[in-house]
């Protein structure tokens, strides 16, 4: 399970410099879509995570307040976006963090930053549907371009229809 | 020559073709998807000025087969032998790197001998697929009808040994499904640490051989040396993992640094060079094949007696359930980083992940062509991309 | 008239059989390098697959001919007889043995030139006409090297020439019986003279290790991407013969043709031939192929000087000997 | 000179190799020989007094990842050997077409009734060829090798508790079988 300690280096890194307040058991912490690039940033530049894994975008349809649950707002239609970076070498170590951005909200993108960002961040354009700003040439990656639907999204079918093959 | 000028310098993989030269009469040159080197179904698209590449183009996805959304639907036990397909040169890696992300997400021990199993399984494999990609990469360099086909075929020979002993182990030559959650399915026949000892010392009696038909020729160096040169700090904003990072000269090894299943009982050597081209990323692989031999012949005499699964055998589809969470699990497979990110709960219920992403080391390493194809010649190309290694099913998913 | 007569009859004789000869050395090659492989080779038609060349002919000519959209079609149906042609003519001034030569030219090493020369055309015209990019690629390809490696060819070529004190293949043959061959005698000259004709014609046939006009994982099939059929099988025919002919002119340049200890004659000659094919695709089956500018950078920076060198040597050592 | 002194290396290599057997056989007249799990077709079992040994249970239907095994289970009624009642099965068909050959139908089957022949090289030509019905299935049985792999065995040997003590005195929790089956397959192979 992906679990930052709140004391460790980077806990207190992302607690005292990106306001990062929740470290769940089982997830990476959240950091807010304007402080993330320079999260990854100070990360590679002063702590040496210099390796880009990956971008992970995941759909979350909209969840009805529960109404037997006092105070229960539910949880409107978002994208969760899990980003990892490596730090190399005989003391390696990953640094998780994620961020969440309503449906409509585009995130700003690592592009500039690595290069690695660049297909991974077009891949999940692609599949979930997630806009990245500042992306210099966000084109779908694996469907045809003509495709429609983001098939990763929690709401795409997986016997949709599939146009005729050119 | 200008030509080895202008491949140090990073090229822009944007490049706007007005900026190059307006007057330039660039031919575009379509490689692929149907191309005998593209390894698989890979198409760059090459803006040549003359036979000097100005900038290329990759396209992926012509291998798409929506893996992450099937595994999706599909419940945590069945999940297994569809990631087998991913990386099919190294089936194995798949299958361990998606059962060590559930195992994290269930608690689960892996028993010692299935983690000594493992590991075994996976420096074979290792050797398995360096064995291929000498195999296709010479063939990249010197054609089906020459020498570069010889080679191939020497490399299948080899590897042949390899498959036969998976084969003995599961039943399967390619796409195994030896792995489950908590272990191993299978357990090691009486015969089988004999025919693995055959196999590693042939295979490594014959290393001697390919080297002096690659790395000690005159010819292949001059096409590999100073070719693709990928500085360590690109490699690392690519993403590059595996050989291509340690052959930018980066020290660093999933193995030995961060180590999993039993790799933290045997010694792991590090194989690096600084020069970060195609004959670096080819000597690299090379002393990681010797490398593998030595690990397989220390620990396959030493599995540990015990069960080799820690958790309740597959029984029904159903049966593995995780509440919530979110894990990523990765190994060093023989590509790079093979890493699964998993989501698990959310609205899917508890027997199927909610989203499942596979990191692919080869999207990663084709991800560095449009930084490195450019400056070079047509030929290059070719030697680049093989000297890669990419496995498109890895890369489309 | 009878010279008509002989020249037609013997044209006949070494057309067909050489032919034959291509078309079992085709087998030999395939099997030779199975074996060199761990492999098999062919095995099913005929036994040990001898029949299998007349089953791949009858294969290809059963093959549709697909001519590429917007290819010029008289030039991409010329090209490939051509090369065919060209490829049997250079045979005729071969002597076989000591009076089996199909026309005894005073110039034969002057025509072997030409036409190797020649031989590029067809290269350039099927390139072009394919209208395909991967093969206008190898055309260019093709000629570039082709012209490069002429030079060295017809340096070294010469060195026998000066030696001899003739053009005509059959002169330099008997000289080479009385006076011993060229490849030892006089020491140094003939012998590097060969190898940088060896080395010449490999890239002249486009033989690995220079085969980048047809790289077949570079540019597809190079210039024979588009041909099909018997129009490929053609190309691939006079490759053959191109390099079976080459090993016979180097084994008659070099090593005093038929000319051999006990009996002289055409087993000799035969032999000597065999050995140089078998050495071509031992190195066809071993090596990897060279990039286009390392292939010039050898032309030009090793190749051309040392042939040049040699045969000042070898004029040097003529006219020394010419006071003996 | 670097490049002849290398190329003649390289060429004593591949000399070399000329004088080694071939690796490959002239595949139809010789096959080699296939490990004893070797997995390649499907076929069902019927028990020692001929009985057919599926139940119906749908365990393989639900487990296969591709969806290719459809079963129809027939209604409950007394067995002719125990006259226990027990399920029957009206029909199953596996299409190879899309099968993965992972073996997990095999591990599932709480009767071992599905297993996986080792026979090699089945090919068909055309699809239907690859499309096994129940009557091919159990033809199967009779005329092809079978694999090494049953539900029991593999159930066996991937049970957590194995090896903690050195026999086994009652099967295997999770292997208990409504019916009689290859009770012979239970050994202790594989602790190698």
């Amino acid at each position: 399970m992906i679990h930052i300690d709140p004391a460790s280096e980077l806990g207190t890194l992302l607690r005292e410099r990106f306001g990062a307040e929740d470290f769940p058991k089982d997830a990476a912490p959240l950091v807010s879509p304007e402080r993330h690039v320079e999260l990854a940033r100070v990360l590679a530049e002063e702590h040496g995570y210099r390796v880009f894994l990956y971008v992970a975008a995941s759909h979350w349809p909209v969840v009805a307040p529960n109404p037997k649950k006092e105070g229960d707002t539910g949880d409107p239609e978002h994208y969760e976006i899990a980003y990892a970076l490596r730090r190399p070498g005989p003391n390696t170590d990953v640094a998780h963090w994620r961020v969440r951005v309503d449906v409509g909200h585009s995130v700003p993108s690592l592009v500039p930053l690595f290069a690695g960002a660049d297909w991974q961040e077009r891949e999940q354009y692609d599949l979930v549907g997630v806009v990245f700003e500042g992306h210099p040439d966000l084109r779908r990656l694996m469907m045809p371009e003509d495709w429609e639907g983001h098939p990763l999204r929690r709401d795409y079918a997986i016997d949709t229809a599939c146009p005729p093959w050119r | 020559m200008s030509v080895e000028l202008t491949a140090q310098r990073r090229a822009d993989p944007y490049l706007d073709l007005e900026d190059y030269d307006p007057e330039a009469d660039l031919m575009v040159l379509n490689v692929g998807p149907q191309h005998p080197s593209t390894h698989g179904v890979f198409r760059m698209k090459l803006y040549l000025d003359g036979e000097v590449i100005v900038k290329a183009v990759p396209y992926v996805g012509y291998l798409h087969r929506g893996v992450e959304k099937l595994c999706e639907k599909l419940t945590y036990t069945q999940v297994t032998p569809i990631v087998d397909k991913n990386d099919y040169v190294s089936p194995m890696m798949n299958e361990q790197a998606i059962n060590m992300a559930f195992e994290d997400l269930l608690g689960v021990e892996v028993p010692r001998r299935a983690r000594w199993l493992r590991t075994v399984l996976a420096e074979l494999q290792r050797i398995a697929s360096h064995l291929l990609w000498l195999g296709t990469f010479t063939l990249d360099l010197g054609g089906a009808i020459g020498g570069g086909s010889t080679l191939f075929l020497y490399c299948f020979r080899e590897r042949e040994l390899v498959l036969d002993i998976f084969e003995e182990l599961t039943g399967c030559r390619f796409h195994y499904n030896t792995h489950t959650i908590g272990g191993n399915r299978h357990d090691i026949t009486p015969g089988w640490a004999k025919m693995v000892h055959e196999a590693i010392s042939v295979i490594e009696a014959r290393t001697h051989e390919y080297e002096a038909m690659v790395t000690r020729n005159g010819i292949y160096a001059d096409r590999t040396r100073g070719i693709g040169v990928i500085d360590a700090g690109l490699a690392m904003e690519l993403g590059l993992t595996g050989p291509a990072l340690r052959g930018s000269g980066v020290d660093h090894d999933l193995r030995r640094d961060a180590p999993y299943h039993a790799y933290d009982e045997v010694e792991v050597r590090v194989q690096t060079e600084a020069a970060g081209d195609c004959m670096a990323r080819a000597l690299v692989r090379i002393r990681e094949m010797r490398e593998s031999v030595r690990i397989v012949r220390e620990m396959v005499d030493g599995v540990p007696e015990g069960p080799i699964c820690g958790h309740r055998p597959i029984k029904l589809a159903t049966q593995t359930k995780i509440k919530a969470g979110q894990a990523y699990a990765c190994l060093e497979s023989p590509r790079g980083e093979l890493g699964t990110f998993v989501i698990a709960g959310g609205g899917s219920g508890t027997a199927c992940p909610y989203r499942l992403k596979i990191r692919p080391p080869s999207l990663h390493a084709l991800a560095a062509v449009p930084y490195i194809m450019p400056g070079h010649m047509v030929s290059d190309a070719v030697a680049i991309l093989g000297s890669l290694d990419p496995i498109l099913g890895e890369a489309d998913r | 008239m009878s010279f008509l007569l002989h020249g037609l009859l013997y044209g006949a004789v070494v057309g067909s059989v050489l032919l034959t000869v291509t078309a079992w050395a085709v087998w030999f090659e395939r099997k030779f390098s199975a074996r060199m492989q761990s492999r098999l080779g062919p095995t099913i038609v005929g036994p040990v697959g001898l029949l299998q060349p007349i089953a791949d002919a009858l294969k290809l000519m059963q093959k549709e001919t697909i001519f590429p959209d917007n290819a010029d079609r008289f030039l991409f149906r010329a090209a490939p007889p051509f090369m065919v042609v060209f490829s049997l003519a250079t045979a005729a001034v071969v002597p076989f043995g000591p009076d089996m030569i199909a026309a005894d030219l005073d110039i034969g090493v002057l025509y072997i030139l030409a036409l190797a020369g020649l031989m590029l055309f067809p290269v350039w015209i099927g390139g072009w006409a394919s209208n395909n990019k991967f093969a206008l690629l190898a055309a260019m390809r093709g000629i570039a090297q082709g012209v490069s490696y002429e030079l060295p060819l017809v340096l070294s070529a010469l060195v026998p020439v000066v030696l001899a004190g003739s053009m005509s293949l059959s002169v330099i043959v008997s000289f080479q019986a009385e006076h011993g061959w060229f490849i030892v005698w006089p020491p140094g000259p003939g012998l590097i003279a060969f190898g940088i004709f060896f080395v010449a014609s490999l890239a002249e046939t486009n033989r690995i290790p220079f085969d980048i006009p047809e790289a077949e994982s570079e540019l597809v099939a190079g210039v024979t991407t588009e041909y099909t059929g018997m129009k490929f099988g053609f190309f691939y025919l006079a490759e053959y013969l191109h390099t079976l002919v080459s090993a016979a002119v180097a084994a008659a340049l070099f090593f005093g043709g038929w000319h051999g200890p006990w009996v002289s004659g055409l087993h000799w000659f035969v032999l000597k031939t065999l050995v140089l094919f078998v050495s071509i695709f031992w190195i066809r089956w071993t090596l990897v192929r060279f990039r286009a500018d390392q292939l010039m950078r050898l032309c030009w920076k090793w190749l051309v000087p040392i042939s040049l060198v040699v045969l000042m040597a070898a004029a040097v050592a003529v006219q020394l000997g010419e006071g003996r | 000179m670097g490049y002849v002194l290398d190329s003649l290396r390289s060429m004593g290599v591949t000399m070399r190799n000329l004088f080694r057997a071939p690796t490959t056989v002239e595949f139809p007249k010789v096959k080699r020989p296939r490990s004893d799990r070797y997995r390649a077709s499907f076929a069902l079992l019927h028990d020692e007094h001929g009985e057919e040994l599926c139940i119906g249970c749908l365990a393989c239907e639900r487990i296969c990842p591709s969806a290719i095994i459809t079963v129809v289970q027939a209604p409950k009624r007394e067995s002719a050997v125990t006259g226990k009642k027990r399920g029957w099965c009206a029909d199953l068909t596996l299409d190879l077409n899309a099968c993965i050959y992972c073996e997990l139908c095999v591990q599932v089957c709480p009767t071992d009734a599905i297993i996986m022949v080792r026979t090699p090289e089945q090919p068909a030509f055309e699809r239907e060829g690859l499309f096994l019905s129940m009557a091919k299935l159990y033809e199967n049985e009779k005329l092809l090798e079978p694999s090494w792999g049953t539900g029991t065995k593999l159930l066996e040997m991937q049970d957590p508790k194995r090896g903690a003590e050195e026999a086994p005195k009652k099967p295997a929790p999770a292997a208990v079988q409504p019916t009689p089956a290859d009770a012979s397959g239970s050994t202790s192979e594989g602790s190698a």
